[in-house]
């Protein structure tokens, strides 16, 4: 079964159509990567998955339910998480705080029920030692570790992670590969925005690429990395 | 007794009513110089035109200065607050230069339920009454030829509220005097537009106007009903066109307009304090300030001519209970007349508190070099006090 | 190993104690202060709920109203209409003033809501304007010319004459006493209250809705209903504090009650020379204000000049109120609300 | 009949109120500042026209020209090193700087010309009337409504036509973005503050011929400037006009239904076009 | 001698530092291209120079004048405009307005004018009455092109133009490019295409992290070494 399904779905700004009539189902427990060049409409396509803008056109479903007219909170509390790719921490906020904030209203829980469970997943994202430091005074890395860390502190069904391992050290992008694969043997379906291929290939299942907010192709990622099309547009720089 | 009376006195010193206190500093100079004066302190404060600021005042007075008695003057905006605070605080006090209705009614819980009405055991209060307004107005206008129709300007204020008021205000009086009134409704101070009550007028053929606006209203309803084309024989203005300044705001527009006198200097009165005659005090102000002289002047002195008289009266000012007796016993001939509250012309529930003062009519004249004079022309209700000409028709 | 959240730090810790002693010294205050101070405190107590509730809206919220007037006067015109009109005792009818500001805040809130920044502080003062206008029509309550509360309402009060035996003072100075400890419990209530709020998960959630409303909305928090239930509690607080203040002074009318520099711009003031977004600053503004109405007051305009210019000059200087000043400086908290992680991997290395 | 005259009669409040709310809208419009030391600014303007025709016995219809330039130069300096400084994201700063101005202005040409109500000398024009069919009007009345129009087209003009305009827009729109055109926004705010309060002046010079003016009265009709600036949309000076008619025609028409409703009308119509239109009637497009 | 030089430059956006150290320079009729991942600090390192963001002023030099303290308008006036990320039309003028208001702060006399613009990018002298906004996104590229050259500026700063283009667009919009230097201004370029980059540029820096990790002429620089310093390793 499908855990999220796009109908014809369509944003523009203006003039611009930055999603054109995508349709693509992801089904439940997959771990999808979305590539394509900068600013083919991938973040946009979250914004709309998540609610945090809402499409011009079509439907989207989460969990068989038409989620196209909810709002970005309640998407939040049935299931769906998100990080931002230009990170968006609670900067008043310590580290420890913003998950907190994720996981008792994401889960709906109290503080004390969710306390150890942040814990936990600083201790994954190893922000451990910064949980008591304000969200912003962390360094840009460590910001994209907290956008990953409050995602999953929400506990999501459906995690949309955007370009989360641009600028890590090989050893640290092994690690984020560790904690993604990790998330996914739980069953958490994943949607995962990556210019870092080797990364997002080693985990994902499928793949799908778009071009000026079209979805141009969806696949197997090693048939998808072989198209023509897909050459030509996204790594046009190693023809 | 080695210590001085403390008098509590609250004005309005500054903000929209600070023209009502511009005589306090002259008058309360003068009343410490008097032989009387000596015996007392007074504390001053300044309410801001801000009612809550007026009961803060008094309370401050009764509470940090421990008066012995509160003095207060000008509106009800002032007054109501001050006397409200002090007859909680029982802390007698003495108010005067708001009409006696809005003082006492405007204090009551439900004004529209005289039989809430109570009196109070602390506050005294000295000043005429609507019926002695509306007497003023009718007589003037019965100098004149006219068609008997009123048209009235009352704002949603203490004053207009009382003036238009359906028991105690000019309604019933001008129906049982055979003058035809039209009244639209309780206006907001403030208000920039008055074409609905110039047409309702015009409509009725008003020959007469008559309210209790404040000064900048009048004149926007003045000049709109000039450009609109209506123009009464007789305006008759309460409050709004009580200062010359007021008057000389409407430029040349302001001959003739009458208004209610409650002091003048040719009141044939003289100060128990001072022994000065209106005339003098009124001199000694303008050549003091090089101000024209203005009617709260007349009153204020009397306030402090009650605290003298009311205090040499007394065994022990501090103590409330007799210092009240005293007020209410009190027969002063003042600046401002005969000081009694025998309940003369006051209906039963008014009489323990209030002292009705003399009232007469008159008129705004242009002077040949420019401002204005008031001229008494009517005084049918107090006969002792001269006219200075007989009622104009606005040309 | 386990790990534990603490709230608390060492200054909070000291700060409590002497809070707790404060508290004592309030309490018994009527034992051994005069009136005067009495009646100062009443007046620092009133504006200081006012202010935490206008804190509570424009720095934790991020509504900058400029209608907070609405609910002063509705609350004390409930309570003089429950008084004069149903004849209740004036003390269970404050609680009626904070219902009745409840009642106006609901449309309030539907129509302020589609409204942002500068349209919404607009927006707040025009409806306070139309709720002040339509209860000067209100005839009964003396429309523009306003009313008393009838001298046996008062004089009766409840617990009044309870006091005036147990301290043996007059009833004026009861009444007076009576009030001031109805405005401590509310003081206290209000501060506790706001500081409880700030430490539930709904405190975090304002605070990170303020930090990011896009991102907040995104971790699951209502940021609508977060708008409503400070905005709702503001009013109700609001309001209570109007009928208590009105009580005392016994007297009203719509221009007072309803007066935007007395209520509103004073109250803004307090705030931000205070210090907005935290509880320390309103209590410290409330000080200040305080202290410059004792010492200039007698000046007339040159106060209310003094006060104008002292605002621009904070603003400019030290946007972040005198608290914020000192909590820079210092990191010091009285009303800590940060959630400290202990424990766990953290015990061996902290900071 | 009355009814039209009610509703001409209307307009033309609304004329003044246009007046009064220009500058509002220029100041607001081009940096969302909520200026509310406006109406004292207006009041402030009135006394120094009453001032210049005490002292060198002038009409004020002169006057006015003289203190134009005086009060741009205020405005310039007040932008420059005072308001300046409050711009940003957050509204209140400016909120409580232009209180403190306002209440320190108040109380200081309280100060300066005590609190007696003043006028600016008035002649026959004052009064005089123009017959339009059954319905007189003002000429004072007119002569205001003609002035807010032309302050209105001159504006535009201003907005429209020239460089300036055109640097005001941009920095209106993006002030980071204008300042890479070489284009200084501290300067340019200032200018255009310095303009409100030319407008101001003009404001003042009705003020002060229509009705009594005194210090405390700026703030009574700073809220239908407001309401005038945000109803019309922000930016929109045609919006503002319309935006002070709607006003002033609620207000007459409430007040020939019962003077009781006058100003609760004019609110209700703020209140009823914000509840329909939440960003005013032109609303510019990006904001 | 460099006409336009960073040293040691640092910026913070509150507590946030997003440059630390940064040193790069521009030589005379130079095209130098900088690249980097999202977020490594390109943009922030143009709005410095350009003086949106102020620094010390011997951060930056122009002409061999410290500028770095300078505010963007006085930095503009000598000459140093800049094509912001995001093109930045102001949305309340026509793209004729848009353009004019380019030479506000700088009225230099020099071989670009309305005329020579729309001669550069004919399609905007069809649209020049619509508002800048209406336009396609490569249309608008083009006005915030047309409207930094309207000053005639020495030193060219361009952030992203190929942002969100179409291929056959960008390749119009860098044909530009060699005109533009034929005028005879010097440009920065910020590019995450790194083939585009490659193609136009004298020389490039990578950023990473708001640090300088590598620079060198295109033909010296190997995929690997941008890889890694793009990426921070390679796999
Ligand atoms: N709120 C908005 N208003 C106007 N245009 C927008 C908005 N958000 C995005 N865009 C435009 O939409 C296009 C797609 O943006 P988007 O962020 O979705 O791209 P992306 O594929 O995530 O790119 P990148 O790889 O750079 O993250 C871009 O041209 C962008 O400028
Ligand atoms: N206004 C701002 N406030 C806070 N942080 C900012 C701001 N602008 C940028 N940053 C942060 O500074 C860092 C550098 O950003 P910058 O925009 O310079 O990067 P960039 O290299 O231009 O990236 P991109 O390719 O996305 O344009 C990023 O982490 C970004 O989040
Ligand atoms: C530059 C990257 C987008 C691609 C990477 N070099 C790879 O071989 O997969
Ligand atoms: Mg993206
Ligand atoms: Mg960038």
């Amino acid at each position: 079964m499908s855990i999220l399904s796009l109908k014809n779905v369509s944003k523009s700004f203006g003039a611009l159509t930055v999603t054109d009539d995508a349709s693509f189902d992801v089904p439940e427990g997959q771990a999808l990567g979305i590539i394509g060049p900068n600013g083919a409409g991938k973040s946009t396509l979250f914004n709309l998955i998540t609610g945090n803008i809402r499409s011009d056109q079509g439907n989207i479903h989460f969990q068989g339910r038409d989620v196209t007219k909810v709002s970005a909170m309640e998407r939040c509390l049935t299931g769906i998480g998100r990080s931002f790719q230009i990170p968006q921490p609670f900067e008043k906020l310590t580290v420890f705080e913003n998950l907190l904030v994720a996981a008792t209203h994401g889960r709906n829980l109290s503080e004390r029920d969710v306390r150890d469970d942040c814990a936990d997943v600083l201790e994954r994202t190893e922000l451990i030692k910064r949980a008591n430091v304000p969200a912003g005074q962390l360094s840009l890395l460590e910001r994209k570790r907290l956008e990953l860390s409050r995602a999953m502190a929400t506990q999501p069904k459906l995690l949309l992670l955007d370009e989360i391992a641009g600028g890590l050290t090989e050893g640290e992008c092994q690690a984020l590969i560790r904690t993604i694969k990790d998330i996914h043997a739980q069953g958490v379906t994943i949607i995962w925005i990556e210019h870092v291929l080797h990364a997002l290939t080693s985990v994902v299942e499928r793949l799908l690429v778009l071009d000026f907010g079209k979805v141009i192709g969806l696949g197997d990622p090693d048939e998808i990395m072989a198209s023509k099309e897909v050459q030509e547009i996204y790594l046009g720089i190693e023809v | 007794q080695g210590a001085k009376i403390r008098l509590g006195y609250v004005s309005p010193q500054s903000g929209p009513l600070a023209a009502f206190s511009e005589a306090d500093q002259f008058i309360i100079d003068g009343f410490l110089r008097s032989e009387a004066g000596a015996n007392f302190e007074v504390i001053v404060k300044d309410s801001q035109s801000n009612p809550n600021r007026a009961a803060e005042v008094a309370k401050e007075l009764i509470i940090d200065d421990e008066i012995d008695m509160m003095l207060v003057a000008s509106t009800p905006e002032t007054t109501n607050p001050v006397a409200t605070t002090c007859e909680s605080e029982e802390i007698p006090v003495i108010s005067t230069v708001a009409p006696w209705q809005p003082y006492f009614i405007g204090q009551q819980g439900n004004p529209g339920d005289p039989g809430s009405w109570r009196p109070f055991d602390f506050s005294f209060h000295f000043f005429w009454g609507l019926e002695d307004v509306i007497s003023v107005f009718t007589a003037m206008w019965n100098q004149l030829d006219t068609n008997k129709s009123v048209g009235a300007i009352f704002p949603n204020d203490g004053d207009g509220n009382a003036w238009g008021d359906p028991n105690v205000g000019f309604p019933p009086v001008l129906d049982a005097q055979g003058f035809n009134l039209t009244d639209t409704g309780r206006y907001q101070n403030l208000t920039d537009d008055f074409s609905a009550q110039i047409n309702a007028f015009k409509a009725a053929n008003c020959e007469i106007v008559t309210g209790v606006p404040i000064p900048p209203d009048f004149t926007t309803f003045w000049t709109q009903a000039k450009q609109q084309g209506f123009n009464p024989k007789a305006a008759s203005i309460g409050k709004a066109i009580l200062f010359p300044q007021a008057v000389e705001a409407l430029g040349d527009q302001g001959h003739n307009l009458s208004s209610e006198v409650w002091w003048s200097p040719t009141h044939p009165f003289a100060s128990s304090l001072t022994g000065q005659s209106a005339g003098d005090l009124a001199s000694g102000y303008e050549t003091a300030t090089g101000k024209q002289w203005t009617q709260p002047i007349g009153f204020v002195h009397a306030l402090f001519e009650m605290a003298a008289d009311v205090m040499g009266r007394v065994e022990d000012s501090r103590d409330p209970d007799e210092v009240a007796s005293a007020i209410a016993a009190t027969e002063l001939n003042s600046m401002v007349g005969r000081i009694a509250f025998d309940g003369a012309g006051l209906p039963p529930f008014a009489v323990q508190n209030v002292a009705k003062t003399p009232l007469v009519g008159g008129q705004w004249r242009m002077k040949d070099g420019g401002g204005y004079d008031l001229v008494i022309v009517d005084n049918s209700d107090h006969p002792n006090i001269p006219t200075g000409g007989t009622m104009e028709e606005i040309s | 190993m386990a790990y534990t959240v603490t709230t608390q730090t060492p200054a909070s810790r000291i700060a409590a104690i002497l809070g707790a002693l404060v508290i004592v010294v309030l309490v018994a205050l009527p034992f051994f202060a005069g009136r005067g101070t009495i009646q100062d405190m009443f007046f620092i107590l009133t504006m200081l709920v006012l202010a935490q509730f206008w804190n509570l809206l424009a720095g934790y919220g991020g509504l900058v109203s400029i209608g907070q007037q609405a609910f002063v006067g509705m609350g004390a015109y409930a309570l003089f209409g429950t008084v004069i009109l149903w004849g209740l005792d004036p003390v269970p009818s404050i609680l009626l003033a904070g219902v009745a500001a409840l009642v106006i805040a609901v449309p309030t809130a539907f129509f302020a809501f589609r409204l942002n920044g500068a349209y919404f502080a607009i927006g707040t003062w025009v409806i306070a304007e139309v709720v002040r206008l339509l209860v000067a029509q209100w005839k009964t309550l003396g429309g523009g010319t306003g009313t008393s509360l009838p001298r046996d309402a008062t004089r009766d009060m409840w617990f009044v004459e309870m006091i005036e035996e147990t301290l043996g003072v007059r009833s004026a100075a009861a009444r007076d006493i009576l009030a001031y400890w109805l405005a401590l419990i509310l003081a206290l209530a209000t501060i506790g209250g706001i500081y409880w709020l700030l430490r539930t998960r709904r405190g975090l959630a304002l605070a990170a809705v303020r930090d990011n409303t896009e991102a907040a909305k995104s971790v699951g928090v209502d940021a609508g209903r977060m708008k409503w239930i400070v905005f709702l509690t503001s009013a109700f607080g609001t309001g209570l504090a109007g009928g208590l203040i009105y009580m005392q002074k016994a007297r009203i009318s719509p221009d007072a009650a309803f007066s935007v520099t007395d209520w509103t711009a004073y109250v803004i003031f307090i705030v931000v020379i205070g210090g907005i977004g935290t509880v320390e600053g309103p209590i410290i503004g409330v000080l200040v204000f305080f202290a410059l109405q004792s010492l200039l007051a007698d000046f007339g305009s040159w106060y209310l000049m003094t006060l104008g210019v002292l605002a621009i000059v904070i603003m400019l200087v030290a946007p972040r109120g005198l608290w914020g000043l000192l909590s820079e400086r210092t990191g010091l908290h009285l009303f800590p609300i940060r959630r400290r992680l202990t424990g766990g991997k953290l015990t061996a290395s902290e900071e | 009949m009355i009814w039209v005259d009610t509703i001409i009669q209307g307009i033309l409040l609304g004329g003044l109120y246009a007046l009064f709310a220009s500058g509002l809208s220029l100041v607001f419009g081009i940096m969302r500042l909520v200026n509310l030391a406006h109406g004292d600014l207006i009041v402030m303007g009135a006394y120094l026209i009453l001032v210049l025709v005490t002292l060198l016995g002038l009409s004020p219809f002169i006057a006015v020209f003289i203190a134009m330039p005086l009060m741009f130069a205020l405005g310039w300096v007040l932008q420059k090193y005072l308001l300046n400084r409050t711009l940003g994201d957050d509204i209140l700063p400016p909120l409580l700087v232009t209180f403190g101005l306002s209440i320190a202005l108040q109380n200081a040409l309280l100060e300066g010309f005590s609190a007696d109500s003043q006028r600016l000398p008035t002649n026959a024009l004052t009064t005089a009337s123009v017959d339009a069919g059954p319905i007189t009007l003002g000429v004072m009345p007119l002569l205001t409504f003609a002035s807010a129009v032309l302050v209105i087209i001159g504006l535009n003009q201003l907005f429209y036509r020239t460089a300036l305009g055109r640097a005001f827009r941009a920095t209106s729109d993006d002030a980071t973005t204008a300042s890479l055109m070489g284009i200084k926004p501290a300067n340019i705010f200032a200018t255009a503050t310095g303009i409100a309060l030319v407008i101001v002046t003009i404001a003042a010079l009705y003020l002060g011929l229509r009705a009594n003016f005194d210090p405390n009265i700026g703030p009574a009709r700073l809220i239908y400037a407001f309401e005038a600036v945000i109803i019309g949309g922000l930016g929109s000076l045609w919006g503002t006009l319309l935006g002070g008619i709607i006003i002033g025609v609620a207000q007459t028409v409430g007040a020939a239904i019962n003077p009781e409703w006058q100003i609760l009308a004019g609110h209700i119509a703020f209140l009823v076009v914000l509840l329909i239109r939440p960003r005013g009637l032109f609303p510019r497009a990006n904001d | 001698m460099a006409l336009l030089q960073t040293e040691g430059l640092v910026a913070h956006y509150g507590d946030f530092q997003a440059l630390f150290g940064v040193d790069i320079e521009l030589r005379e009729a130079e095209t130098v291209a900088i690249i980097g991942a999202n977020g490594a600090g390109k943009t922030t390192l143009m709005r410095s120079i350009a003086g949106v963001l102020r620094n010390e002023a011997a951060s930056v030099s122009f002409d061999g004048a410290p500028i770095g303290a300078q505010a963007a308008d006085e930095i503009m006036a000598q000459g140093v405009a800049m094509v912001p990320e995001g093109r930045k039309l102001f949305p309340s003028l026509s793209v004729e307005e848009n353009l004019l208001i380019g030479t506000y702060g700088r009225k230099t006399e020099g071989h670009w004018t309305l005329k020579t613009v729309y001669e550069l990018f004919p399609i905007l002298a069809e649209r020049r009455h619509n508002p800048g906004t209406a336009l396609s996104g490569g249309q608008q590229q083009m006005v915030a092109i047309g409207r930094a050259l309207m000053s005639n500026p020495r030193v060219l700063l361009c952030d992203e133009i190929s942002l969100g283009l179409a291929p056959v667009v960008i390749k119009d919009i860098y044909k530009a490019i060699p005109q533009i230097k034929a005028a005879g201004a010097s440009m920065i370029v910020v590019e995450q295409d790194i083939a585009q980059a490659m193609a136009v540029a004298d020389r490039v820096y990578c950023m990473m992290e708001g640090r300088v990790t590598l620079s060198g002429t295109p033909d010296n620089l190997s995929r690997d070494d941008i890889h890694n310093a793009y990426f921070g390793a390679s796999h």
